[in-house]
């Protein structure tokens, strides 16, 4: 698991005189991560981005983190997670560096694929996760194979892929989910619902109403969530969770969000209705957990500011470090394309 | 006045349009965003959404449903986001568009846009030059302009074509090359290569992007004493064989040039084919400069050490003069 | 329309003194077509093939003929047809003709693709009738862009596709469908569920009880048909049509039928539990219509055999002439890869 | 005992299937039927579902779910029923399984059976040689035995190599060829070359079922007093260039010979390696023979004429030794 250094939130909150409560561990946990990724992703958006030190596209999970903080630490760590780009923390999650992740982004070495790959294509099988390819859905099939080789290995463990709705009209996503559920393979599937897909509004993706109607076409079981509250997302993926290790196969989830910035960092999103954005920063994700917290003292303003803080500093110090590691070699280039014994 | 490469294909298609109301767009992010690239930018304003189709992601449903338009009549341009995406259609392309003709006599006239190549920090997924697939599958033809005024009169040319026609955009070009080209109407012939510079000492046979490349190498070359010429191949299938072999017969030494990785590429063949052809003409080894092997690294400096660039032609033609 | 030579059942039926019976009328040609497409393809698979006469994969539609016999009178002859593997009447429909039909399977000029493609890998643009090619469900997009040029033409004209229940589990499908329901293009869809895709049930296939299920998840309406009853799949057939031609967008039917032989000809079936093979045989949508038919005074058992022997002797000839076409002569092989100027 | 080219590829499968519990096998109806030509028979009867999987009609899932199943440490053996629909799975296997290595340092130690190659009456759908357009994606290894002591030797190398590895069976030859082989466990290595007859005027460079002809062609060849070298090249990436250059370097005439089309083939990057590495040693053009550039055609006259054959093996090496 990662190191979690800023997760320090005093434990001494309004209820300490009671029984440590998980409830509150928990969200402490998802605030953290949650607010972490935000952070990481506002350096590289809005100012590494923009200063020129990260090249190529980045994509953001601004306003989504919920869902892939909800999943992910629903999972254990043995379960084998398959990213999308707007789902940072899971790497965070999974004891990634924020250090590294930036160095990712920069085409560093000291990123997880040593500058060979950008962005959020990294992925460490030590560590139980995997990178995508930019195909959308093209992981759906893959981590079919990977739910199917946890069943072949009598492991208890499951697999979460995660994707977009724009990723559901791709055949691989028909394919993958059709096999796993052919074979019972335990496969949580977590649609984030952002809304669009680069410009395009889901009723141009799908002529239903929602990605979890897909389900009985494949006799998957999907349930519909608010994308923007951790606790749903949590719970349905613990429940998803229980199903698959259950050996009763794939399982569903659509979050409903949206997507709180352009397609990526060069597309100003002028297709989006400004009200769309308006409604649902009054639904920001972090805003609400930070909400349930105060309100049920699980921690108090000046504590959640303070994590904050710390979170800024350890990024500071990631970037510091990030921006100082070198670029690859040149004769990286012609490296690792086959074994080499 | 001086047209982009970008906006020169642009033209080309927005002609197109208003010439025959049978052409229209279909891909994704094409209509309100002007495609990725904004190639389209502006047609959903002037032809509407019938004739500029915004779709679902689903790049086999996207030619697939272009050969189908093709064939009840209409003439469909197939916007592929980057050209690495047409791996999700291959089927489409290579098994369905390309042999309804010999099989059932059934033209399957559509122009599969694909934005290829390098240079744009876009890592393995999104530098990818995979022509040498679909100059391997007869029925398809291959084209890739290099320059402004090969883009739009090829892209015409690739509209009007009764056959399926895979249309290479270089990415790098885009908006880095601007230079006049002809007013209104006209067509360059798709299967007829070109003489891109004049010389007598050394073919340097290319297309696309390289172009530039082998222009930088054969300046150098100039002040060595070697007099350069640069084939630009426009079309990769039907192969213009005889553009190719006039100029190795007259210069005797060929250097093949790419962007896309060696082994199977386009340089190959061309290889192939001189060797087979013009053997006796040649004064020294046939070269070939492409890239290595490997997927397209993201970073920087592996990115540039990827690419093909002067210093690596020059390296070649030098040998090949002093042999 | 197909020039029907030996459709003079007499049409002094039993009801003769009444107005003519739209409903005998359309039994009269359905048992027409599907009883010749059921002689051509026993000729095929059980003369010809293995005579030698016929060389590379046979598939045949024995037992499923009511599906595309079916849809296919049900459709105008302006909508366009987009056959797969068991749909043989639907070329007879349109007019192309037993002999050439025949010829194609032999490889030789007189069909419709002169020897360049074989069995039913055929079609002719004029007849709007498409070939498959081999990749199941590939159709399905195509089909799907026929459907959006017909709308952009402005025509009232549809499409229907067809393709089996193996052929659902690919991204093709999946694809085309959905596209074609975002885009409420003109498209009828049929799936013949004959319970087997080569040797895989379909409960191997998908983990939805029926391939209708799936229509939920596209926003396309989808209704189950017994695919033995012609009656019933040219009904809903009509339906999907008019539903089509308003506008509306998509529709999908499922035929429930069963496969009668083996996956081709060189395949025994041993893998399909014999009593199925029983089951089903009583069910076979011939004797089916033909017991109709008798019943309700349409044709008595004599007019129906005159007819069968008038299709057995026009098979004769269409056999003998095929036999007689030329094969291609080997310069064929060069032309028409690309447009000759 | 004599083993046919099917039967060795069987054999090195179950044997693999016994050494190791990580490797199976996934595809379409190889369980209970055994494949559509029973290579895996008898295996769900002795391995159980879990080690021989029978799948939707999926080729990209299949594709994908081996992938998947190598980064949690199987050893899948994927199987596609024919070559032509890996064009169904073309994305997963370019893009997802050739790059992870290279991108993330992930092996993907997959195999995938593509029943190839034509002579069999399968028309355009059933008889296509796609290798080439794996040959052009680094990452990838491709093999293609032409004997059954090779495919034997291979498959059990494929599966225990550490790179996904498209293995391209001879549907022609599966049964029409049977052989002496070794008994037992026994490897050959990936990337290497042989000598397939040894000889010292001409070289003729090919793989899979078209040994044979070029075995024919030598033999009149023989007699016509041309002493003929045939290589067979077994692994067609990564390529064996110094077994192909020794042999070049030796007769210095060099025929290119596969039955997939001719323009972007395998034979081209032969070709152009010869052109640039062995010109000095040449006495004559490079000669390809190959497919035309057709879809491939259904009935047997046109199917004849299409594959290359001894004739025109013969035509080109006597232009060639009478160079
Ligand atoms: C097969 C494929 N086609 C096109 C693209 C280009 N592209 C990248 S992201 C994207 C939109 C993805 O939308 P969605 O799945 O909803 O994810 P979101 O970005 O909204 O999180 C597109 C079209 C791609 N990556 N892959
Ligand atoms: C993409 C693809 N994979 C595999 C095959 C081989 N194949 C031909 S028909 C068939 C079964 C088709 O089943 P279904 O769609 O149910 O149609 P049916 O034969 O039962 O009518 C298979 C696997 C193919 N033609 N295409
Ligand atoms: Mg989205
Ligand atoms: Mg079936």
């Amino acid at each position: 698991m990662a190191a979690v250094d800023s997760l320090n939130l005093s434990r001494v909150s309004r209820k300490s005189e009671e029984a440590p409560d998980p409830d509150a561990e928990l969200a402490r946990k998802a605030l953290y991560y949650m607010f972490l990724m935000r952070e990481v992703e506002e350096r590289i958006e809005k100012r590494l981005y923009r200063q020129g030190k990260i090249v190529g596209g980045v994509y953001v999970g601004r306003g989504q983190e919920a869902i892939c903080v909800g999943a992910g630490l629903a999972a254990d760590p043995q379960d084998v997670l398959f990213p999308c780009h707007r789902d940072m923390a899971l790497y965070f999650i999974r004891g990634i560096q924020p250090r590294e992740v930036l160095a990712q982004y920069m085409g560093r070495v000291g990123g997880p694929t040593r500058g060979k790959d950008g962005n959020m294509h990294m992925g460490d099988l030590n560590r139980r996760i995997v990178a995508i390819i930019s195909a959308m859905a093209a992981s759906v099939p893959v981590s079919a194979g990977a739910a199917m080789a946890l069943k072949y290995q009598g492991s208890r463990n499951c697999v979460l892929v995660f994707f977009g709705d724009g990723a559901t009209s791709r055949g691989d996503f028909h394919e993958g989910i059709n096999m796993a559920a052919v074979m019972k393979a335990p496969l949580v599937l977590i649609c984030n619902n952002n809304a669009y897909a680069y410009s395009t509004p889901v009723h141009k993706q799908m002529a239903c109403a929602n990605v979890a109607d897909k389900g009985p076409g494949y006799g998957v079981p999907a349930e519909i969530v608010d994308g923007n509250d951790f606790f749903a997302v949590h719970r349905a993926t613990a429940r998803a969770i229980a199903h698959a290790r259950e050996g009763l196969g794939p399982y569903l989830i659509e979050c409903k969000t949206f997507r709180m910035t352009g397609h990526a960092a060069h597309d100003s999103a002028f297709y989006v209705p400004k009200h769309l954005f308006e409604e649902w920063a009054a639904k920001d994700p972090i805003l609400r957990l930070e909400r349930h917290m105060i309100e049920n003292g699980i921690a108090t303003r000046e504590e959640i500011d303070a994590m904050y803080a710390r979170i800024r500093a350890e990024v500071d110090e990631a970037q510091a470090w990030a921006e100082q590691s070198p670029f690859p070699d040149p004769s990286e280039l012609l490296t690792n394309v086959y074994e080499e014994k | 006045m001086p047209t982009t490469y970008l906006e020169a294909i642009r033209q080309g298609i927005w002609e197109e349009m208003e010439r025959d109301p049978n052409v229209f767009c279909i891909g994704e992010d094409i209509g309100v965003y002007g495609g990725a690239f904004k190639v389209t930018a502006g047609m959903l304003e002037a032809f509407g959404e019938k004739r500029v189709v915004d779709t679902p992601i689903s790049e086999s449903a996207i030619v697939g449903a272009a050969i189908g338009a093709s064939l009840m009549g209409l003439r469909p341009i197939a916007e592929m986001q980057y050209a690495d995406f047409i791996s999700c259609a291959f089927d489409q392309v290579v098994n369905f568009a390309a042999k309804c003709r010999y099989r059932w006599n059934a033209p399957v006239p559509i122009v599969v846009r694909a934005p290829s190549g390098g240079g744009t920090h876009g890592g393995p997924f999104h530098s990818q030059s995979p022509e040498a697939w679909f100059v391997h599958t007869p029925g398809l033809k291959v084209v890739m302009p290099g320059t402004a005024r090969d883009a739009k009169g090829l892209i015409k040319a690739a509209i009007r074509d009764n056959d399926p026609v895979i249309f290479f955009e270089h990415k790098a070009l885009y908006r880095r090359l601007k230079e006049e080209i002809p007013e209104g109407d006209y067509t360059v012939p798709i299967g007829k290569a070109r003489v891109f510079r004049e010389g007598k000492d050394l073919s340097i046979i290319t297309y696309g992007a390289m172009l530039y490349v082998a222009q930088e190498a054969a300046e150098t070359l100039e002040k060595e004493g070697v007099s350069t010429e640069i084939i630009d191949m426009r079309t990769l299938l039907p192969i213009d064989e005889e553009t190719v072999l006039a100029s190795v017969k007259k210069t005797s030494r060929a250097i093949l040039l790419h962007e896309a990785t060696l082994t199977g590429g386009f340089g190959a063949e061309i290889a192939a084919r001189i060797a087979e052809k013009a053997f006796e003409y040649l004064d020294a080894p046939i070269a070939r400069v492409a890239a290595p092997d490997t997927p397209i690294p993201f970073s920087t400096p592996l990115e540039q050490a990827f690419f093909p660039n002067a210093d690596k032609v020059l390296e070649k033609a030098r040998w090949l003069c002093a042999y």
